[in-house]
């Protein structure tokens, strides 16, 4: 049996089922008890596990994550909200210079499992400080793991994976996909980090998505093939570390041809990576320009006609794409 | 609280305090439109109101010297406003038009009039506060005279940044006056229930040699005697304030929440405490005509309704716009 | 100062100031000959030593439970061997061998031995307070009874973390003891030109509905009173203190630094105040035998020395260690 | 007439350079003022233009980072110093979200010039807090110019024209450089930011380097035309953003075969982004896989010969271009 869900639902479905299991799963951050979180996504969690394991926090980031730094250290498994992904910056040291470092400092001693779990991206008019895509500052530092699902039931089967990882893993929920819909099976799921999918088979150009971008990809495949009869494989990443480069590296082999669809703006984004991946070990298979479709190296405009020229669009993709394959 | 209301009312003269209700009445008026236009889907993203809290940037507004500086959040409409910054372009900032403050580009958390000395609204809880120290560190280097004046909410004495803001600001004697609008309320959590103090910003002025400071933040007299007196101590060198001014927002955080969370005994409790009814009985007492003070109301809401057909029919940024502003050259060209 | 050093030292038996007396001369000897290995070259990069601060150190090591939990700084040597991990792994670790306690990866700056309760030393100024409070959070959760003591310099009241930790440790009850030890200097500056209040820890315990602390922290009875005050209150639910212990470093900052920005009086005034001589006297007033301290003092010195010849001895790590201990797996590897 | 100094001095003689030059740049850090800074790079400032405008802060990153922002946006032209780099994810609010976006959020009305100068990178056995090689992070954020020199003429230079530039810069100084020397033309030393430079021509790969990675890079050079008989031209990019995107590609189509040689580690190096640009725009110019050769994905140790197998050597640099090529 399968029922359809909502991506906002995913998210209390998946952290109630690992809570559920395990004594040592607790939850800590802003508004996300008593009010089920500002984007909804919590709700029912205080109710079934009370104020002791769904905690509100005061508006102190760098106490929430280094609170469950220090919990994660000594036998809990917690799970921390970041709001936004934005406010990452104002506790970045915690994540990126302790989290991430102390299994190594400390040759193996001290272990983080944790998860941080944050709203990410852009499409919700926000603005410049409520809508970055940051899964590539994540991504960039050694020691954490980094997951973006595109669907419901990735959703909760990576979310389960992360909570019963041995290391710190960011899981980046897009906020424009908490509406969208999809199926997912009864029951317990869990699935694998490091893993991508196929989502669509191609054969011309591979194109390699992520979060909400996979949605956007297979779009502007569905009309790359009507419209210009041009096959694309798309690829969902998943996960950026681990990184299935495996799944790309074959994908290219097969179509020759490859564009990432990144939502992170330009410079450094995770896409640079998987083309500095194929552009060394696939080269002799390449057939064409490697390409990426990002939004530009600009701040989030507010106003929404803005918004939606600086993201990439179905039409974006299509148009790039047309022109490496054409 | 420092003073009652009756006490502080007969220090200021008349003409202030008919610019102190004209302004309630502006703020009100405008954040009402606001939140119709925003249930209307005009105002897209989110919006965050000072329904309630009106006395506090009015009081402080008409303290402010005209080339003095300020520096608020995303509620920030009102500290806006009170800056003499035109209706119509914050207006059409909320509606994401061209002829908005920042062309669209800002939206309803990050107003800004440079001109006017609205020298942003910040969105990240806390970041501002360093940020306005830093105005008032180069007011003070320039011998300028002029008085940064940094508004933020409870929820913002939690976070790391206030503290290093406020000790900075002491140290270096800046000419800063921080302004927590106590409402009781972060987004959905009360204030109370994750800080270690009853008043989150007063009690803990002394950590940075300060004076304790709580006020009434719904009388605008008090609000502006204190402003006045703030102000002028830190322009006369003596350095920073802590105020820390108790108000309510009348309805929910941001957009369309409305704010059920709170107990409707403090909700009503507070309701009776609206700054403009209040206000009005004072000025009545005052000898203060009934229909001079409904010339202001109606004015007020002429402007409002002048400022949202100026917005709605401004236009819509070019698309362009999107990729300009980056860099000082004007665009956002990272190569060559 | 709570109290003064006659009055306190009568609670404490003979055994534990013998004890004491022992640790700060393993301590001091470690130090000195840390120094040493840094001017020789044998210690690479950096390393900061608690040289005059020995007693705050042995003080909180004696009142701990043995699964009690530490977390301190980069200026952690103290600390960690205060709470009994073997002095060679300790040596070896600044040396940079295999055999230090964490393989030579860690460094002066990261000493940690998870296995003795100390959870690491952190280089961030700040950062480990907020994660001392989670480590306490979760004894809490756990209902462990284990209390976590959290070191850290003047300066990092300063810095953010202090503010978010602290208020987020008293709202939550959380046992946790926060240990200011003052040593009146930063790196090259003074505490007091940078800071709003005179006890940068203490003057702001207010701040956190805490009480307000100040002890002598070059007297180890008066840090062991304390200490074992502070830890018995968290472990009993009362939740959280914040200790400022004064003291100083008789040497510089860091690595050679030979700490010249200090006025010589106040170098002067505390060597005059160097807890290892005065708690020498305050042993033979107690009627201790002069050969009985002389022992002890040999002893900590032959353990030194043979924490050195360790560590000289010691191989150097595998290459290949560089690449291991980023993930659970064990390894490096971020793709298939 | 020309002088030999280092780069540490270079520092100093920077900072002078345009305090001199312009009241509004004032200087303030963590014992920046009478201590001459942690590194010895500020030393004589304090003396030459006094407590007002070289000032010592408390430890407090946010309110130093943020301090600058609010002068910079209001006539000064503030330098301020985040002694280790490491420290800026301590303030990386500030930086990121706030300096780097108030131009674009404000349709331009908000100017922020002001420069962030930072010790950078590893080598000093200074272990996984006080190593990290972060230029990355900054390169990844609309709206920051991010510069890191690798001698010191040119330190002088882009540090002089990083003051007079309107937008904010992040300035990179790699501190195992602070003890090497260069030569450095007598009198004021103005550069510019998006040049960078070709300091070895060569035929056969183009290795592309910067800051501590450049005389490496030139060493590997040398050591591969002595012992293999390969040409490498190594271009020193000097400034990540903006980027002389033309010189590297001019480059590359002569020699058809790039390498970078980064000092970030691997995973969104700026190496990724000159490598996607590269097998987008040359591609059809390419005779070899594009290679990068950066620290691995690692924190840094602190053992010496730990540390010494993480940084790209010159052996490592020589040995891969051999493959590269060979
Ligand atoms: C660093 C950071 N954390 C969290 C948020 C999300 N957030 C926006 S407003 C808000 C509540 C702020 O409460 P308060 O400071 O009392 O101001 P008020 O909204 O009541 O005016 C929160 C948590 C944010 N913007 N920045
Ligand atoms: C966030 C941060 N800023 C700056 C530094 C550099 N730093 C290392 S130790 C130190 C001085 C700390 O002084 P204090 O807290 O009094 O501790 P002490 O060294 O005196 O024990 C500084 C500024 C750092 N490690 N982290
Ligand atoms: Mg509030
Ligand atoms: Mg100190």
């Amino acid at each position: 049996m399968a029922e359809l869900i909502t991506y906002r639902d995913a998210v209390a479905r998946a952290i109630a089922q690992e809570m559920r299991r395990d004594e040592r799963v607790v939850f800590l951050g802003e508004d996300i008890a008593a009010a089920g979180g500002v984007f909804k996504t919590t709700k029912g969690l205080l109710d079934e596990f009370g104020p002791v394991r769904v905690r509100d926090t005061p508006i102190s980031e760098e106490a929430i994550i280094g609170g469950a730094m220090g919990a994660a250290m000594t036998g809990m498994r917690p799970i921390a909200e970041i709001m936004f992904s934005d406010f990452l910056a104002t506790c970045w040291d915690l994540v990126a210079v302790e989290i991430a470092k102390s299994r190594y400092m400390t040759a193996g001693q001290v272990e983080v499992p944790l998860v941080i779990r944050t709203a990410n991206g852009g499409g919700l008019r926000f603005g410049a400080q409520h809508s970055q895509a940051v899964e590539n500052w994540a991504m960039m530092i050694p020691g954490l793991k980094v997951v973006a699902p595109s669907n419901p039931a990735d959703l909760i089967g990576l979310f389960a994976a992360a909570v019963r990882d041995d290391d710190p893993v960011m899981f980046f929920e897009q906020k424009s996909l908490y509406p969208t819909k999809g199926e997912v099976p009864d029951g317990e799921i869990v699935d694998e980090l490091g893993k991508a999918k196929i989502v669509r088979e191609g054969d011309d150009i591979t194109l390699v998505a992520l979060a909400s971008m996979v949605p956007r990809a297979v779009d502007a495949a569905e009309r790359l093939q009507e419209e210009r009869g041009i096959s694309a494989e798309v690829v969902d990443l998943r996960s950026l570390v681990p990184m299935d480069t495996q799944t790309v590296l074959r994908s290219v082999t097969k179509t020759t041809r490859l564009a990432t669809v990144e939502e992170n703006p330009r410079l450094c984004g995770w896409g640079a990576e998987v083309v500095s991946i194929v552009s060394d070990e696939a080269f002799w298979d390449l057939d064409a320009p490697l390409t990426r479709i990002t939004t530009p190296h600009v701040p989030l405009p507010s106003a929404d006609a803005l918004e939606d020229v600086t993201l990439p669009s179905v039409d974006r993709v299509v148009e790039t794409v047309a022109k490496v394959v054409g | 609280m420092t003073a009652t209301a009756t006490d502080v009312g007969d220090a200021i003269d008349q003409d202030t305090k008919l610019a102190l209700y004209r302004q309630l009445h502006r703020l009100r008026k405008f954040e009402e439109r606001a939140y119709r236009l925003f249930m209307d889907g005009l105002v897209k993203g989110t919006s965050h109101l000072s329904l309630g809290m009106e006395a506090i940037a009015a009081g402080f507004g008409e303290a402010q010297r005209e080339d003095d500086l300020t520096y608020c959040t995303y509620r920030g409409h009102a500290h806006t406003l009170s800056r003499g910054v035109p209706m119509d372009g914050v207006m059409a900032e909320l509606l994401g038009r061209a002829n908005g403050v920042c062309g669209g580009k800002g939206g309803s958390m990050h107003l800004t009039s440079v001109e006017h000395g609205v020298m942003g609204s910040y969105a990240i809880i806390g970041a501002h506060l360093p940020i306005a120290a830093g105005a008032a560190w180069s007011a003070q280097l320039r011998g300028s005279g002029q008085v940064t004046v940094c508004f933020f909410g409870d929820g913002a004495t939690n976070i790391g940044a206030f503290h290093e803001a406020l000790n900075l600001a002491s140290v270096w004697k800046l000419p800063v006056v921080f302004v927590c609008e106590n409402n009781l309320w972060m987004e959905y959590t009360a204030i109370a229930d994750v800080t270690a103090v009853e008043h989150p910003a007063a009690d803990r002025a002394g950590s940075y040699g300060l004076e304790r400071i709580v006020i009434d933040g719904n009388d605008p007299d008090a609000v502006y005697l204190e402003a006045t007196r703030a102000i002028e101590h830190a322009r006369e060198g003596g350095g920073p304030s802590l105020i820390e001014a108790m108000t309510y927002r009348h309805g929910g955080h941001s957009r369309a929440d409305p704010g059920t969370y709170r107990p409707q005994e403090e909700v009503d409790e507070w309701l009776a405490r609206d700054p403009l009814p209040m206000y009005r009985q004072r000025l009545l007492d005052a000898g203060v005509s009934e229909s001079d003070l409904t010339a202001i109301e109606d004015e007020a809401q002429a402007d409002v309704d002048a400022a949202t057909e100026a917005a709605k029919n401004g236009p819509l940024p070019e698309l362009d716009e999107a990729f300009t502003d980056v860099f000082a050259d004007g665009g956002s060209s990272w190569r060559n």
